[in-house]
């Protein structure tokens, strides 16, 4: 048997796959496909502390590999998700990530505060992509001491030990920076990646296709983006554990992100194709494990870093190597300079 | 979740036969377990462009015909509109495919025999026969009105024909029955033959038509929506429209879970495409004065 | 006949169609294909001060809709293409773009200055996505002030007949605040989006995939991306030229682009698909307009942004409208809002 | 570009016919234009997955066959290795892809009559046959050195026994002629028939292999590669290898365009997947003293 136990602070996952925030529905949706106590644990959509409707339709359109969606946080509130979504979740013994936002530090916090006794909460999961009234509309992940600011609020109203997770952007010029910063306001882990901002126009009507103009993108399209992000970050901050997120589709696609330092993946957009998509993942992680001869995830989380055999064959000196290539390098951004991690 | 009464099931389906039927393409899947748990209004949510494809929204279909040979056949009937349509015409026997059914709320159903009124316009059509079997078992009277831009374009007359005790046919260009639309032909044949339900599928606007005819009748109209899709399963939100609910407050209501059967006159159709400014939950207004 | 003329500074192009950089060839490669004098401009990939021989393999992955590449600028220096490539290009009339890259403002300076008097150059275009090795590798792109003084640098250094573009990087958290500086720096005009910077694992051998560890992602997976980026700084500057890209694959793609505000278009990842892509889209993106009845491209550059019609369409009290929910908006940053365009 | 002496041409190729020949797939395609300009040695690069692919490189292949039928086929011969070469033999006749070709320098041929030794292992084999047919016409004798894994991963066996002076076989776990490895045979067959020339194509390993054999024996060697391309035109700069040139400069050349076909003493297998520190533009060393 794969051991396929994972620990995000200090609680710990029979399993590293769950529904990314806002694409596993409130667990109904998905139930009729598979037992929803199965996954690692369900992230819910982002709860905010009123009620919200959302975007005007068109709110979604088909990118290449990729969607592009700006339904805009429709969803019940924090009050109807405590007495309708939760209890249904927990009597399925659900481990529950619940993803919380707002429009000011204020409303993340009071919704964190509401959450503080609620039964079967497994951790919180901040939504930073929002963008904060209190600072003209500048979403909180795109700046380091923004999204400090909101952690560290958010890890104020929360019980001890209910761990915290800041979810981030790669919209930003340096996303390990903001992941630092996080981390050091107290984020217990982080979970990457969130969508990119993007847009489509449609070629008949002329406007864009979407009625909020502009979108989140997501999908398989955006994968190599969020692996280089895990990896990244991974690299800075070894000791934080990461959810992975951004494309998965496949379990092959999971072990992707774990190599790059993830301790937990997310699926998202793959189950608005496949609704038994995460529990596939699951499955596929586990039989791909099993096929590399790997009997612990945690062994191999972050294993693309340091694979000493690898690591040393390209200390060559007739390479001109990785190291004297970062001088020159083109188009291209420095490479990670391997030997120095 | 107001959803369909059994639970869905996600099987590889398997091409048994494709044919073009006028202007449209008929496909017949082997979907083990779809057949049995189908009612009438429900739809297929279908993966297209195989295990490479770039496109990672489903493709919703009404089921035209379930039949229980090789563990349950699906059919469904479709036009071509995009890429993802243009690959399932190009699908040939023994072809596999994922598909994910029968979802939604189906159309709800008499208690006893009444006069129904079946509209259907272009290959929504194919979505009204298998109500119709299922309200004739029920002994229903059976009117069907069908229409579409031209003769090509009208799905099902044949079939109606044989099952119903009216069919009315009506066409834009006036190359099959009556020039028109179906909306122009419901009221007639409302009253003449004491319809006491009205069903309906097709376009938004027809079903708009067709609700406001039957509440001047203060007929019930049961509406199966075609609102643009992309998981099928309720978890992506993109289908939503906004729907008053029985306390008379007004949703947005995901239309492949909570529909994509509503009652007409609970359908907020002048406010498709907007978030109503007295929806549950729709932004506090910036102009407080002005729209409150 | 649709006039597909299009200006980028002072110099005007018979059509918008473009190779982009890097992804043409020096020409020949193409040459066997289509002629390229057809073109609306060919660009060469970024020539640097010296010969170059880029990265050890592999260079290049496949990913969903995209590819990642960290070829690193392989290139024979700006010697070798002044005396081989240029001369070859000048006798089939092409136009040619020269795509220049340095490791610091002097080399993209120096290059700039012997294409001075090189016959048959129409434009310059700076790759800004380079590290400075003067600034501890960071990519010129990553900063207003850093890509604005690389800008002027180069700017002085060629003839002012020569019109000076920017091409910028994704990879910022305010591509708008780089592309006004680059504006104000002196640049004629933007080409936007380089690739994003991203990375894949291989999940055999549990490494990297490329020997560059990260690299360089394109393709029609970030053109969801590339034309939020055009929109965004088409908004912010409606009269500085932009050549537009990122994932065109066909005519309506590269329509797609125009109405988001870019005067031109250039074709990259396509290229390697399918040879003949730029000729068939532009063949395509002509069929188009007709089909649409636009008479002349210029007419519809940046027309997402300002159909009256559907403008007021969208000014519905009813609507709880765009700008209303700016305020409240979830994951989604602040859409823009259109009456202020 | 030392490139293909004809430019090559870019068509819509109909697939004739798809067979399974031991472990490998054939198909035969209907591309005009290829045949005529297609020279031994020669690849074509296809797109793959169809119109809404996900999939963005062409995937290549040696031509196993030119005919002048229906305006010109195309034969490859191929293994399914992932997603692409998955999709290419679930093709079916009449289906179309796009093909590009033939690309890339082709064998150089020997002006008089020669004692040939051909060495191919696996599929790579099949690139041998429109060289050995040029080369017989040529008067030159044919010794074929084929090899693979198993007795299902040789291919050609027996056509080269039909064409060839000599035929050997060999395997990795002796299921088909003797138990050993392509380039453990190629000295003893070069010593047999005095070959003057020996060609080959397969693995890396085999290429580096041959080569210095034939050095050994100073004999010329000439060695299509498959290095991961990933354009085949030479517009991506994906396929480039150390190879030195006339002048003893070592270049990255790309070996779609500059290839397949190389003198096998020319590329410095040894630093495959680097930059030789010598090459021409290499990165100047951060550490002058170590490196230089
Ligand atoms: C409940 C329901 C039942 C339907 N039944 C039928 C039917 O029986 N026969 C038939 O021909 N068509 C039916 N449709 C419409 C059908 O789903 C679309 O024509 C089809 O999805 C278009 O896919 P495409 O790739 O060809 O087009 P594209 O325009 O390329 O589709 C792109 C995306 O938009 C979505 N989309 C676009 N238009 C629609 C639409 N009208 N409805 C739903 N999704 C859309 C697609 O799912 C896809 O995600 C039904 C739609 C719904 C919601
Ligand atoms: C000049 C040349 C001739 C070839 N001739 C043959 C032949 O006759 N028969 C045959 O079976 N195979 C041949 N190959 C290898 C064949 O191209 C690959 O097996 C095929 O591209 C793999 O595609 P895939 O999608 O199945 O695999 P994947 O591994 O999914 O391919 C992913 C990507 O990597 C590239 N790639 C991976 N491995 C190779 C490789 N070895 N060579 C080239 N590209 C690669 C593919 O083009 C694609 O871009 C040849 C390769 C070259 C370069
Ligand atoms: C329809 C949809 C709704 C989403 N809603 C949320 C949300 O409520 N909160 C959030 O943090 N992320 C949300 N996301 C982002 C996903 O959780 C995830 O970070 C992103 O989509 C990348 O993963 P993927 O490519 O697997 O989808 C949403 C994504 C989609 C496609
Ligand atoms: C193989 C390859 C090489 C490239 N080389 C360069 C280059 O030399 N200079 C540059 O500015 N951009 C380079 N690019 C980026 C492209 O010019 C273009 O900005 C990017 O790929 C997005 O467009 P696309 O999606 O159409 O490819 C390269 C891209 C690819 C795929
Ligand atoms: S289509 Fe996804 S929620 Fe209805
Ligand atoms: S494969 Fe693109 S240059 Fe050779």
């Amino acid at each position: 048997m794969t051991d396929l136990e994972t620990r995000i602070g200090d609680v710990t996952l029979p399993n590293p796959v769950m529904t990314a925030a806002g694409c596993g529905g409130t667990g109904r949706e998905l139930g009729r496909f598979f037992d929803v106590g199965k996954l690692g644990a369900l992230v819910t959509p982002s709860i905010m502390p009123s009620p919200r409707a959302g975007r005007p339709a068109p709110r979604l359109t088909e990118t290449p590999s990729g969607v592009l969606n700006a339904a805009g946080l429709q969803g019940p509130g924090i009050e109807a998700f405590l007495t309708r979504d939760l209890p249904w979740l927990a009597e399925r013994e659900a481990r529950v990530i619940v993803s919380i936002a707002g429009g000011s530090v204020g409303e993340y916090a009071e919704v964190a505060r509401l959450l503080a006794d609620a039964p079967g909460v497994a951790a919180i999961e901040i939504n930073t992509s929002c963008p904060n009234v209190e600072d003209r509309g500048s979403m909180f992940a795109a700046h380091p001491s923004a999204a400090a600011r909101l952690v560290r609020a958010v890890r104020a109203s929360a019980p001890r030990r209910v761990p915290v997770l800041a979810k981030l952007s790669a919209d930003v010029t340096d996303i390990v920076g903001v992941a630092m910063a996080c981390a050091d306001a107290g984020a217990d882990g982080l979970s990457m990646i969130n969508t990119l901002h993007g847009m489509a126009i449609d070629t008949d009507t002329l406007r864009p296709r979407l009625a909020g103009i502009t979108g989140e993108l997501s999908g398989p399209a955006i994968r190599p983006v969020a692996v280089r992000c895990v990896y990244q970050v991974h690299a800075a901050l070894p000791e934080v554990p990461i959810v992975g997120m951004g494309g998965i589709r496949t379990g092959l696609d999971a072990l992707e992100f774990v190599l790059a330092g993830a301790s937990a993946v997310a699926v998202g957009t793959a189950t608005l194709h496949d609704p038994s998509a995460c529990v596939r993942v699951l499955r596929e992680l586990d039989g791909a494990l099993k096929e590399r001869g790997i009997d612990r995830l945690a062994d191999v989380v972050g294993l693309a870093h340091k694979p000493a055999g690898s690591l040393y064959r390209r200390i060559d000196p007739n390479v001109g190597l990785a190291v004297a290539d970062t001088a020159g390098t083109g188009s291209t951004e420095p490479i990670e300079q391997e030997t120095t991690q | 979740m107001t959803d369909s009464p059994v639970a869905p099931v996600q099987v590889p389906g398997t091409v048994l036969t494709v044919r073009r039927t006028g202007a449209y393409h008929t496909i017949t899947l082997v979907a083990p377990g779809v057949a049995e748990r189908f009612r009438p209004g429900q739809f297929v949510a279908l993966a297209v462009g195989g295990d490479e494809s770039s496109m990672l929204t489903r493709r919703c279909f009404f089921v035209h015909e379930v039949k229980p040979e090789y563990g349950g056949t699906v059919e469904i009937v479709f036009a071509v509109r995009g890429a993802g349509t243009r690959w399932l015409a190009a699908l040939r026997p023994r072809d596999i495919l994922d598909v994910v059914g029968p979802l939604g709320r189906p159309f709800p159903l008499p208690r006893h025999p009444v006069r129904c009124v079946l509209v259907g316009e272009g290959h929504s059509g194919a979505a009204l026969f298998p109500l119709a079997a299922v309200l004739r078992q029920r002994d229903c009277a059976l009117h069907f009105v069908l229409g579409g831009t031209d003769s090509e374009h009208v799905y099902g007359t044949r079939a109606a024909r044989r099952i119903a005790d009216s069919t009315s046919v009506v066409t834009e260009d006036g190359s099959l029955g009556q020039r028109g639309r179906p909306e122009d032909l419901v009221a007639a044949v409302v009253e003449e033959v004491g319809a006491e339900v009205v069903y309906a599928c097709g376009p938004t606007e027809t079903l708009r038509a067709v609700t406001r005819t039957a509440a001047q009748y203060d007929l019930p109209a049961q509406v199966a929506v075609e609102e643009p899709m992309s998981c099928g399963t309720g978890v992506c939100m993109a289908c939503a429209l906004p729907v008053i609910d029985d306390e008379g407050v007004t949703h947005m209501a995901r239309s492949c879970v909570e529909g994509p059967v509503f009652r007409g006159e609970r359908v907020r159709w002048d406010d498709l495409g907007t978030i109503p400014f007295d929806a549950y939950g729709a932004p506090r207004s910036v102009l407080p004065g002005s729209l409150s």
